[in-house]
């Protein structure tokens, strides 16, 4: 497994990032906790509907999210609001659609997120069609999908993987192995011992990385982008990590697992272990720190404010995004639906 | 006896299905451990065993394909989809292989299983997991299509479905696993799958549905005999094979209908029988059928939900045009 | 203007539109070097290229799936699927996908594609090879579901679809590809999606149909006529949006209808069309709608084809007796 | 690649097999030939629907029948007739299905075999269920499912594939690389050299046979039937063969291969090494190889007599196939069809 920060905030080798990328990485993930620790909060208060937490995933999400370009593609999941942040989707969007809002997937022009997937497995050959796109267009646009160990066992991964592969499609697959689908472990889902050597069977390079280590994940979701920038085709990168939290808020993890091994993950914690580095490299202060926990929790409160205020949906709006123009059927409804 | 709702009534018709007949397996994603997303197989994996109460990998085509070949092989496999929305990966299996293998090897092998599936919106989901697309499996000859919509007929339809030599589709209606309680037999007993159940008998209008929206259908039932008005209520519960009979008896006396449902207007199951009432009754209907569906949209999150979901008030305008006419 | 089949006038509309548009690409199984299995993309390889006219892995959903993301793109994929009853593997991708990102993301993001699908029975293929299940597209909100049946219409509403700025499942009539010829203008032209086609004009009784059905409804019409009925002919040709008003129109007019179909009765799309004229010409109506079907059984394999087959004589026999009432 | 007989006649090794196994090995290739072509000529004169030939992979199939039991279930392709004969599926009822009959499904109480499957990946999950069930049984039972190079693009090819890895049960994955899907070229379809180290991404053993070699594939099926019946679970062969024949007799090879390249199977051709091996031994004479061919020729043709005599179904019989018991609108549907 590729890895370069410790969980004791010691390195394995020289890391390609300056302090000031570091301390970056570190502020976004940051930012992200706090997103992830509101969002827990607002569904427990009853204002967001069922909500899927990352925490503990938050390197391998702002590690992927810091290796794309502007204009590259992502198709990810529900879980993956830290990485559709990271490409551009902001707070206050990825808060409107958890209120339930559709316009929370009405990301602005340039961005090149697509809303997250709530079906598992059917968005990754998404962004195969997505890349596919860029490179009949000639663009160097890249796509990126990411999803959890419990998809790979669709079939719609198999077909994904292998159109990728096939078409030599500048896509990037990111796997956050988190443990988990919901209750059943991924050492059930399946025989292999990791998923990353699945790639194999696509002939497509497959490498696992710890997950929890943000610069590890950056640098091997950048070579990954950089072969399919290069025309070599896709990848596989699986990056190792837990999922501290439940699976979402109506789930109940004390059903299928210790807390012994969440505690052991804990330790690991992809925050805590670059906040060491930055200590050992005394680039760290309590000030910075709480600096940077109330910008990010000023930030995310506003973006909660904004979502909070946006008035919800008209009833007429339900007929109008349906279509380019709403059909006849739509408009004699629209009219029922409005006047009784 | 005892006082069960929905969840619970299919909760136990399911252990006693285990425990009755050593062919039923259950299989299905997170319904060991965790005892099913809605907690519908809670416990069983603890008192069956993990080799009959099956966690399967996020795989809806593997987990039918698999009870498929389970079937033909002679047992009697239940599998679970976590929501319908999420059913139609497997969609392929259902069509062109568990509906058909009887009529493929004219009665040689056959798929004796259920396929469990949540259904319907108003809990404020995420995407995918509101969807009523019940007329997309109706339409498909080889299956049967359950419904059930109180606690009695949850256990005696699943009874019914587990034992039936033919595939069936049961679909639960989310929105009133828990909503009311009601006295069910804890012996093994089976409701008829076919005929439909008249709820209330009335004279002057028929109201039918069936699923979640029973809820909304007997409020209005019961707010339009407040106004003097003596309603039939139907609950379909099966909607392959449709009980056209039943329907055009109800209606052939009350002259009236008003069907509804969740799902989409356009190609809902209600456009079969609304088809139906009008080819049937036309010369005793005094009014044209009314249909109060969900709308021709997407079924939308959270916050519009309320604007999609047919209103009992919406179902009382109906019923009162259709009786002002 | 060119005598063409509807096979012939498919494979031109397909090439005007490459040749029209940089951002027309069509992706399925075989339509490359074989031009796929009815030949509707013979030659077009040749001359467009292999980057634009795709050979793919057999892999329905990913070819949908695929299909969806260069929409997304920016692109204007064409994607064949063999066989409508090879289609379902890709209906989770037509469903929760393709139907629904543009409500998703309130219009940030569309899907302007096609799938085209030869659809029905008749030609004594195998199993799977002649399924009619437009009902369950047709019931899906955020697609189109077109279903031309005679030359022009197929040029003309291909055309339309590829531009449409939403996604359309384009159904293609396997028994009409070569069935019959009509003089085909060469120019770019589109055929409005919506509207229904009033093919002969009448005041007696409306026979209503879509696809390889119109066949035998013309014949049925026509056979009608020689015993002195005025006889209606609709070809409703879009199935969603479906032309509620221009069925009315004409059943308002004349009375009586028969609705004709080959997909199984129940659940299929007739139901809506019958539901939708009982209920709103009511009143005009002289007698119950009929509609004539396949059964509600799999569509058989060639030696009973001709038992399940909606025949001209079942049209004009229903006619009849809508007529006696 | 796994092979043992040359196309010479020659032997790599020892043969795991007496002559008189040998002898009936061509024996039931020469009858599966006799089976196909002639189903080619009644399809030419339009006596059979279409028709899916598989000349030049009879090795594959008889090889594979020929490790079978009795009792283990089998779950084919339209182009598998050779196999289900093998494993009991009468030729008289291939035929009777071919013609378009139902009744050519209905196999003998005592066969194991499902109809050929029309849709291409659907039935591998199904072999995986039947073995599931039989490993739930305690049966020694154990079910194969045959499949060619283009379905494992299918997303059902890796559920099904995972399913049985992850369950460990008695199944047996066997695809007959043809080199074509339709026209598209074995090649194209994956940018993995072959199909057999697909097993890997599912931990899974998986081998490589000469399709052409009626041992070599009945030892390497043998041994992963062996293997699934002693509980050590699934495994992959794949049967490295060539379609001589079109892709059904609605297809026109012209269009997207070389004559060249069929040639060059043919020489490879999987009864005449075997015939050639006979012959070294001297097992072979003319007389016999025209009895068996008289033989065969019989047998097939009684199959057709007996199929084409049996009369077309009753109508009604569309509606009692259905359910156990035809259902209240079948049955009035039953009634208007017959009665008008
Ligand atoms: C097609 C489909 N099947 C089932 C579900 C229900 N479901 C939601 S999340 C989930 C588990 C997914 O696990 P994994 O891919 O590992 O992602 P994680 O939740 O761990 O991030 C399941 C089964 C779904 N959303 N879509
Ligand atoms: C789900 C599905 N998609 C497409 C088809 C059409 N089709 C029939 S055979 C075939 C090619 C299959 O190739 P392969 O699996 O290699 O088997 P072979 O025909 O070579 O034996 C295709 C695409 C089908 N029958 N089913
Ligand atoms: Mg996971
Ligand atoms: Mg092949």
């Amino acid at each position: 497994m590729f890895n370069l920060i410790n969980p004791d905030g010691s390195v394995r080798d020289r890391l390609p990032v300056t302090l000031d990328e570091m301390k970056d990485l570190y502020a976004a993930m940051v930012e992200a906790r706090a997103y992830d620790d509101k969002s827990m909060a607002m569904q427990r208060q009853g204002r967001l509907a069922t909500y899927a937490p990352f925490r503990g995933q938050e390197a391998a999400q702002i590690g992927a999210g810091a290796a794309l370009r502007p204009g590259d593609w992502v198709a990810a999941t529900y879980r993956d609001a830290a990485l559709n942040w990271m490409a551009g989707y902001p707070w206050r969007l990825l808060i409107l659609g958890r209120t339930g809002d559709e316009r929370g997937g009405q990301v602005p022009e340039d961005v090149y997120v697509l809303p997250p997937s709530i079906t598992v497995g059917g968005h990754m050959i998404h962004a195969v069609g997505l890349a596919w796109a860029e490179k009949l267009k000639g663009s160097s646009r890249i796509a990126l999908t990411s999803f959890g160990d419990g998809a790979t066992s669709e079939g719609d991964f198999h077909e994904a993987m292998n159109f990728a592969a096939v078409y030599e499609l500048p896509t990037v697959f990111l796997c956050q192995n988190n443990g988990f689908a919901i209750s059943y472990p991924t050492v059930e889902q399946t025989r292999t011992e990791t998923i990353a050597e699945k790639a194999e069977a696509y002939g497509m390079p497959g490498v696992r990385v710890d997950g929890n280590d943000v610069v590890a994940v950056m640098v091997a979701v950048k070579e990954a982008a950089q072969r399919a920038r290069s025309g070599k085709g896709p990848s596989l990168v699986e990056a190792l990590t837990y999922r501290i939290g439940p699976h979402t808020t109506a789930d109940d993890p004390g059903r299928y697992r210790d807390e012994a091994e969440v505690t052991l993950w804990e330790e690991k914690d992809p925050l805590t272990r670059v906040r060491r580095l930055l200590e050992r490299s005394g680039a760290w202060s309590l000030q910075w720190q709480q600096t940077l926990e109330t910008q990010a929790s000023q930030g995310i409160e506003s973006a909660v404010a904004w979502a909070e205020a946006i008035p919800i949906p008209e009833p007429g709006t339900l007929f109008t995004r349906m279509y380019a123009e709403p059909t006849p059927p739509l408009l004699e409804q629209a009219g029922e639906a409005t006047h009784g | 006896m005892a006082e069960l709702n929905i969840a619970q009534a299919l909760n136990g018709a399911l252990d006693t299905a285990l425990s009755a007949d050593d062919r039923v397996v259950l299989l299905g994603e997170d319904i060991g451990r965790a005892g099913g997303v809605f907690r519908i197989t809670d416990g069983l994996r603890e008192r069956h065993g993990a080799q009959r109460v099956i966690d399967t990998p996020v795989a809806e085509s593997g987990i039918v394909g698999a009870a498929f070949g389970m079937a033909v092989a002679g047992l009697r496999p239940v599998a679970e989809i976590q929501f319908l929305g999420f059913s139609y990966p497997a969609y392929d299996q259902v069509v062109n292989h568990v509906a058909r293998i009887r009529n493929r090897t004219n009665h040689r092998f056959t798929a004796p299983m259920v396929v469990r599936i949540p259904f319907g919106g108003g809990i404020g989901a995420a995407e995918h997991h509101s969807e009523s697309t019940e007329a997309v499996y109706a339409h498909v000859p080889g299956l049967k299509v359950v419904v059930p919509s109180t606690p009695r007929d949850a256990r005696g339809l699943l009874l019914a479905a587990i034992e039936d030599p033919d595939p069936v589709i049961f679909l639960e209606p989310i929105r009133l696993y828990r909503a009311v309680k009601e006295d069910v037999p804890e012996i093994y007993y089976k409701t008829d799958i076919g005929p439909i159940r008249v709820e209330r008998t009335g004279t002057d209008i028929s109201l039918i549905s069936w699923g979640a929206m029973m809820k909304e259908t007997r409020q209005a039932a019961t707010s339009l005999e407040q106004s003097g008005i003596s309603v039939e209520v139907i609950d379909v519960r099966t909607l392959t094979p449709l009980d056209r009979d039943g329907i055009v008896a109800s209606v052939s006396k009350t002259g009236r209908a008003v069907v509804v449902h969740e799902a989409p207007l356009t190609g809902g199951f209600g456009a079969e029988i609304s088809a139906t009432i009008a080819e049937r009754c036309l010369y005793s209907l005094q009014a044209p059928v009314a249909r109060v569906t969900g709308w021709d949209t997407i079924f939308p999150l959270k916050r519009s939900e309320h604007h999609y979901l047919p209103s009992v008030d919406r179902i009382v305008s109906a019923a009162e045009r259709t009786l002002e006419e």
